[in-house]
């Protein structure tokens, strides 16, 4: 810590304003929007009414599509956690030298577009694909069985899209255990899967936490894969939230809608944070 | 927010196009014939005939989107970024109505008044086209790939057919699909009460929950028509034939088919408007129509283009897409036309359905 | 050991290896569709959703689409913009939060992990309805992009330049203040190049994260278009070739600066 | 409180080796421990201490050779099956699990009864009962070191491995903790193999001591032994300091070895002679060497030196270290200890030099006669 | 190479305050470091030594009480307008900088010319020319203990300041560091100032040593004045071991303090007696402690006991270290250097153990008696 009074407030200053500005700010703007009258348009304008129905109207209209973007996004974070610590778990113990390498080859994907390696999904997953056909003569699938417009391929991608956002905070948390931790459960007559369960797993929590957190968010809020890879019947909320802004014009359903599902993320989070009993995030 | 109304006489920018030889125009993918090895098309000579550089984007995939794009900035009364856009008939009607659209300077579309045809002159949101002018009419059916199920005939097994069941696509034009089920359903989509419509929306609720349906779609149904992802769907008249896949048919469904226009509208503060009506002007030339239709296959709204396919290509004069006789033309349906409020009662159930 | 035992020791030893591994292979099994792709000749056909022919022609004429190469430069532009910024004034937040103590520390932490934490259709609704309310509504375009992304890259620069600067041992500063350098001299001689890895990353994960972005962008981007809204807007009317070229290109420049930037560090320090 | 098992056994090895990708860390050791002993391993840093202790442990699997206790061999027993527990350098101890839970954690694993019991005994056997529910954050260094001890002794291993377990702590407190390990291995009976490279922590705890080098070890034996009777210079340096001084053996018989040293007649003891013809190194501890101003007498008879200098005077309170330049030109160390008989000599007193015979030994002239002197590169 | 400043000028501290939050660390501490000289602060874990230091190197702003260098106040000058330098305790080398770089990082900063030149002799100085090209993070910690050395050095301050630069470094390896800065100090004739916690660095190293303990200085003057005549418990304690007896002063005239001591009587010279009457300690150091078999003679005249019984022997090579169990049922450490005259004495041997009374001291009984001895709690 620093002498020097009011430096922090300086440094503080620009980004602090600008996350007032363009983040707080336009949160505020979002109630007043939930608020609105819905008997405006688009065209006519739109008046602030403090009409709380819009979140009854909201959730009455969309809970299914609210709750489809929930299941989707615990079902897509559950996997991620399994494939993403299995991956991390790698690079941060197996991995040796080519720990680096493996690192960059993680994040790697983010420079070739969201949408263009989405779409990609939707062609290894086509309906007269290799995938496809080979689950057909596997018998996994029936013969009319299909992978695109279903929720698995919904969920697919949104796994395979948010994965690295598990995988880092995941090998931060991992790479700082001590080896020798493993070591002495392991003298002390932990076998390997014990071992891992009462050593690494837990000392891995707060990367755990962090990945759960930064994977599960952005997918409740996703609508790319679901308009991609889904169908109507896998529509999620962000379907719903982006089409009453652009397409319908329903600017105070959207609002509502908008925060509700921030409302009811933010509960979530706090709780899971609560019982995981992380108070350091990231 | 505020009210998006305009004043088209005084949301206006002065015109360059004597100066700046060029042309922003939005329409739809697959509206247009492209150059290809020997053949010249439209656009191409219109460039080399006037010298005026087009940007030509097929960014208009559904009129509801495209509105959505444009809303913000055309709604207070800034620049759209375009010349020229081609909509559907009802919001065309809805964006002149707001105000959005400029007049057509008549002394410079001479064309259109001489060649377009009588049936298409005066519709009851632009009389006497003065701020419009037809680019395309065309149909909504069914089109299917022959070569993965067999013919399907009428609308009603599109929505009800087991080994079609989540591999068909219906249109997100709330006219285009909701005509075609009130059809099948015995209604008149041009002129149907409110039971008729919920009839009609919990059919098509029905039809989705059934999973029947795999994807609402805009023109993006072409590409997973000829990916074999969806085997049937609601389609528009041309595209099949342009898609080129003789697997791919399009077909009049038994209870009868939607007819429509897409409409030239010059936009407020558009900076050619000249260049845009020379455009306009340039594509009611029959010859000019008649090579453009035979390339898109839509019904083509010009006086004399018929005439002009002789030349082009005979095969295709008597083409009842092209060219509807006039009983075919009595099993074509268009949409009631509809008051601000009922848009926003019906849009709002029928992107319940599709969006929900 | 016999020889069985030691195969499975082996086996033991490799397999979650090779599990992580077969994970990665799933992340890179798309971009080689991505790049399979970029050579395939569809001019013959509407379906984008299957190989045809082997062509060159879509790397020879990667530009060919129209609006397609100003999308991408328009991205570039907005993500090298959007990192520098974010970057300098996330570092400098980063710098007031690990070195300064001040009341409002902790909101300011909160405040910086809540945009983390909120979904990007909210974020970027909010920000849509923040802009028409304030009559920006029409001026939707490069600067409200600009600002969307500055928005949400900040957190991520803080959180990763934190991270580089609280592992900095605070005596190396004291001894460099004890060797004749002034506070200004100590910054750009130690501080600095110690926390520049830290603040490399945070750019490039910035970069990264802005040229991405499509459902904040798509929202407030008026008539502009970047990339991955040309790509959106193509999707509906049949992808080109080409954008598999921008996509294969984009991976491997990435992947090339980030390679032998490692290979070169590692060289500097096997030569010393 | 005897925790060891009835039938203790000894840890045998037997030519084990462990060789990495580019370098060979133990090389064909054998050394056997006895049931019940305090046996410490000492050696340089990189000698192989830690490698050695790993393959005991498990940690690490030999290239070759065996590892047996008492006649079971463990060679390659899973670690987590070995009845054998270590105390790691810097304690490893769990940072999410309070001190109950560390000492807790093998009984746990094993499925023991009466866990809580057992933890309570043995966090007051190291006088901790009233940190059980602290975090190992929480505590400080020396208080670390005795939970990471209880956590490894609660299993009663029958070998407690112990690497560098004080390594960290400094210097009052080491000694302190010296006599409390001491103590606890006394009272629980338990053979501990204590790694260190603190030659005073070795003699003063340990009953054996080996001597590793280069992967190999040197010398084995009481603390005393290897003090008095190093067989190489790597250990008369290592363990302790010595004073070797060129020589060449003049005659040999069957109780003594006579060795011509830059022309003083010195006899050494055949037991303590490493060497019995040609060159050699005669070796003399410090503390046996004993200096007075030219002239006075010394009360050690036997090799008398003329003509030393004192160039170098070190005062350590306890005692004084002095180097004294030798008419040929070295430099020898002689440890006097402060009894205030007489007063500090200072640098430059001309002084004369005395040690008995009996203490003296010899090495062959072979050797490195700096082996084991540790300095920097 | 002398790189002392011809006007060397004395350190000064005078009424030194330094006041955390919730604890006051340095309490008016007055202090005078001669030019030249090779000073050490000596003191348990917590006693303010680096906040003194920091405080001179400007790292820290003083509560109160000034600092002197010769005439010139320099309290609250910035820490790089100050011609003192420090070695901090793990060295803070620059890591991205190589060695030379690291050196040459002061003279840079103050624009020097000839920067290349001077680095290299300076790096020749600390034996490190060969390694001026590698990293920081490459080195051992004995090299980077050099360099860290060098890098203070190069810019001639007149004051050193070196907080704890060897507690990192293992035994041996200390060893020799310590020989090696001594050399340095000696051929450079700068004034160093050189925080420790071990007495033994302390008192082989400096030409003063100032003991300090809770904030404040306990006791200051040469190695061997404050070994010999420890002014409180903590210091007779701390630096090195003490014997310390309960007394009662039974007379005390000009030269000498007389004491009855458990029946028998002491005398101790008046300038060791820190207190005049009433209860107080005897001091007397273990080196000094002679023991020999019961009825044998002790070469030590003076305070002569019968009765005591070996409970421990503690073999340490040079040395061994014996506890007496007194007849009035107190144990006391006896120092034998182990010349080889006789044999280790046994456990459970009846000993007479006899001091010489001049190297006796008197402490007052107010005083702690377990004052700086380290127990962990
Ligand atoms: N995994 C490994 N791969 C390669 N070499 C290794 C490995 N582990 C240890 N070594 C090498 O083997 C030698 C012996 O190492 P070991 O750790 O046993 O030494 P040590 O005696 O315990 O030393 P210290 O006193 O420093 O702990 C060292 O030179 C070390 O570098
Ligand atoms: N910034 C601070 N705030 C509060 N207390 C402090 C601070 N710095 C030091 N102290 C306290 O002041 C006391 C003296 O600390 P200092 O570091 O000077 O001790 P030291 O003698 O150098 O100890 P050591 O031998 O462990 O290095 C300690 O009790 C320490 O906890
Ligand atoms: N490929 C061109 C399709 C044009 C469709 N226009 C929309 C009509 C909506 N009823
Ligand atoms: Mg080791
Ligand atoms: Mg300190």
């Amino acid at each position: 810590m620093r002498r020097g009074r009011f430096t922090g407030y300086w440094l503080m200053l620009p980004a602090g304003l600008w996350l007032a500005l363009f983040f707080v700010i336009p949160f505020y703007s979002l109630l007043a929007t939930s608020l609105f009258d819905p008997k405006g348009s688009v065209l006519t304008g739109y008046d602030v009414d403090y009409r709380f129905a819009n979140f009854v109207d909201a959730l009455d209209e969309f809970w299914e599509p609210l709750f489809r973007s929930l299941w989707y996004a615990a079902a897509a974070t559950a996997i991620c956690l399994v494939l993403g610590y299995v991956l991390a778990y790698a690079i941060a113990f197996k991995a040796g030298r080519w720990r680096n390498l493996l690192l960059v080859l993680v994040i790697a994907p983010f420079f070739t577009s969201f949408l263009v390696r989405t779409l990609s999904w939707k062609l290894i997953l086509a309906d007269d694909g290799f995938v496809v056909d080979t689950l057909q003569f596997l018998h996994v699938l029936g013969d009319d069985g299909r992978l695109l417009a279903t929720p698995v391929a919904v969920i697919a991608g949104l796994v395979y899209n948010f994965l690295p956002f598990m995988v880092l905070p995941l090998y931060a948390s991992l790479e700082k255990i001590d080896g020798r931790l493993i070591e002495a459960a392991s003298d002390l007559y932990a076998s390997p899967t014990r071992g891992f369960l009462k050593v690494t797993l837990p000392l891995s929590k707060p990367g755990v936490v962090a990945g759960t957190l930064l994977t599960f968010i952005p997918a409740a809020g996703d609508y790319i894969n679901a308009a991609l890879l889904g169908s109507p019947n896998q529509r999620m909320v962000g379907n719903v939230i982006q089409n009453l802004f652009t397409s319908t014009g329903d600017y105070a359903t959207a609002g509502a809608l908008s925060v509700i599902l921030m409302a009811i993320i933010v509960a979530m989070v706090m709780v899971y944070i609560r019982t995981a009993g992380t108070e350091e995030l990231v | 927010t505020p009210d998006r109304k305009q004043d088209p006489a005084s949301c206006r920018t002065r015109d360059l196009s004597s100066s700046d030889k060029r042309l922003v125009v939005s329409n739809w993918p697959g509206y247009i014939d492209e150059d290809d090895g020997d053949y010249t098309s439209t656009l191409t000579e219109f460039e080399k005939k006037t010298g005026i550089k087009v940007s030509y984007t097929a960014d208009v995939n559904d009129n509801l989107e495209f509105f959505a794009k444009v809303v913000n900035q055309l709604g207070s009364c800034q620049s759209s970024k375009r010349d020229m856009f081609v909509l559907t008939d009802w919001m065309a009607a809805r964006m002149i109505q707001v105000g959005w659209i400029q007049p057509l300077d008549k002394a410079k579309v001479p064309n259109v008044h001489a060649n377009l045809i009588d049936s298409l002159q005066h519709v009851g949101w632009d009389p006497d086209r003065t701020y419009s002018a037809p680019w395309q009419s065309g149909l909504t059916g069914i089109a299917y790939n022959k070569s993965k199920v067999k013919e399907v005939r009428s609308f009603e097994e599109l929505l009800t057919r087991s080994d079609l069941r989540g591999r068909i696509s219906l249109l997100t034009e709330m006219r285009d699909t909701m005509g075609l089920i009130m059809l099948t359903e015995g209604a008149d989509p041009a002129n149907f009460d409110q039971d008729d419509w919920d009839n009609a929306i919990d059919r098509l609720r029905k039809a989705r929950n059934d999973g029947q349906v795999r994807a609402f779609t805009g023109n993006d149904y072409i590409q997973d028509l000829s990916a074999g992802n969806i085997l049937a769907c609601e389609a528009w008249s041309g595209d099949v034939a342009a898609a080129e896949d003789e697997n791919l048919v399009f077909v009049s469904p038994e209870e009868g088919q939607m007819i429509w226009s897409d409409n030239m509208l010059v936009p407020n503060l558009a900076s050619h408007q000249g260049n845009a009506e020379e455009w306009i002007n340039y594509y009611y030339e029959p010859e000019v129509a008649a090579k453009l239709a035979a390339y898109v296959w839509y019904i083509c709204p010009v006086k004399g283009a018929q005439e002009a396919m002789e030349k082009v290509d005979p095969s295709l004069v008597d083409n009842q897409l092209i060219f509807p006789s006039a009983e075919s033309l009595k099993t074509m349906h268009s949409f009631m036309a509809l008051e601000e409020f009922q848009i926003r009662a019906y849009e709002g159930d029928f992107a319940d359905v599709i969006g929900g | 050991m016999n020889g069985v035992q030691r195969a499975g020791r082996w086996i033991g030893e490799h397999l979650v290896l090779a599990a992580g591994l077969l994970v990665l292979v799933y992340m890179f099994v798309p971009i080689a569709v991505v790049m399979l792709m970029s050579f395939n000749d569809n001019s013959k056909s509407r379906n984008v959703y299957a190989f045809r022919d082997f062509t060159w022609s879509n790397w020879a004429n990667p530009c060919r689409p129209d609006g397609m190469c100003s999308a991408v430069v328009r991205s570039i532009e907005i993500g090298l913009l959007a990192t520098l910024v974010a970057t300098l004034l996330g570092t400098l937040a980063a710098f007031a939060l690990v070195r300064h103590d001040f009341v409002g520390r902790s909101v300011a932490n909160t405040v910086i992990f809540l945009p983390m934490a909120s979904p990007e259709i909210v974020m970027g609704s909010s920000l849509l309805a923040l802009f028409v309310a304030g009559g920006f509504g029409g001026r939707l375009g490069f600067w409200t992009i600009f600002i969307a992304h500055v928005m949400f890259c900040l957190s991520f620069v803080i959180v990763t330049v934190k991270a580089r600067l609280s592992g900095l041992d605070e005596n190396l500063e004291q001894a460099a203040m004890d060797l004749y350098a002034s506070e200004w001299t100590t910054f750009w001689r130690v501080t600095f190049p110690l926390v520049f890895p830290g603040i490399a990353a945070a750019a490039l994960l910035s970069f990264s994260l802005s040229f991405d972005d499509f459902i904040i962008t798509n929202l407030n981007a008026g008539q502009t278009v970047t990339f991955p809204m040309f790509v959106w807007g193509v999707a509906q009317r049949g992808i080109p070739m080409q954008v598999n070229v921008v996509g294969t290109v984009m991976f491997l420049i990435s992947l090339f600066l980030v390679l032998t930037n490692m290979l070169l560090t590692r060289r500097r320090a096997a030569a010393s | 409180m005897s925790l060891a098992a009835d039938n203790g056994r000894s840890l045998r090895l037997t030519a084990l080796t462990k060789e990495f990708a580019t370098f060979t860390a133990v090389r064909s050791l054998d050394l056997e421990v006895p049931a019940g002993s305090f046996f410490a391993l000492l050696g340089p840093s990189g000698c192989g201490k830690t490698t050695t202790l790993r393959m005991v442990a498990g940690l690490e699997v030999p290239t070759s050779g065996t590892i047996h206790l008492g006649d079971d061999e463990i060679t390659y027993e899973k670690p987590y099956r070995r009845p054998v527990n270590t105390v790691f350098q810097n304690y490893a101890l769990f940072p999410h699990l309070d001190i109950h839970e560390n000492v807790a954690f093998g009984l746990r694993r094993r499925k023991v009864k009466d866990v809580d019991q057992q933890v309570k005994e043995m966090l007051a056997l190291v006088e901790l009962e009233s940190q059980a529910s602290k975090k190992p954050p929480q505590m400080s260094g020396g208080q670390q070191q005795r939970v990471a001890l209880a956590r490894a002794l609660i299993n009663r291993p029958e070998v407690l491995l112990l690497d560098e377990p004080l390594g960290a702590l400094d210097l009052k407190l080491r000694r302190s903790m010296q006599i409390e390990l001491k103590r606890i291995q006394t009272e629980v009976g338990l053979t501990f193999v204590h790694v260190t490279h603190d030659q005073e922590e070795a003699m003063t705890m340990a009953d054996t001591i080996a001597v590793m080098n280069g992967g190999v070890i040197e010398q084995m034996g009481s603390p005393a032994e290897l003090y008095e009777n190093p067989r190489t210079t790597f250990v008369a340096n290592f363990l302790g300091q010595s004073n070797l001084v060129a020589g060449t053996v003049a005659s040999a018989d069957g109780d003594v070895v006579r060795v011509d040293m830059h022309g003083i007649q010195v006899s050494i003891p055949a037991e303590r002679a490493h060497t019995r013809a040609g060159d050699g190194w005669v070796g003399i501890r410090p503390e046996k060497v004993l200096i007075a101003p030219a002239g006075e007498p010394i009360d050690a008879p036997g090799n008398h030196m003329t003509g030393g200098i004192i160039t170098d005077v070190s005062f350590v309170g306890v005692s004084t270290q002095y180097l004294v330049m030798m008419p040929w030109g070295q430099e020898l160390m002689s440890f006097e200890q402060n009894t205030g008989r007489r007063a500090v000599l200072e640098k430059g007193t001309k002084v004369d030099v005395s040690w008995r015979p009996e203490f003296a030994f010899l090495l062959p002239a072979s050797q490195d006669v700096n082996a084991g002197v540790i300095e920097e590169a």
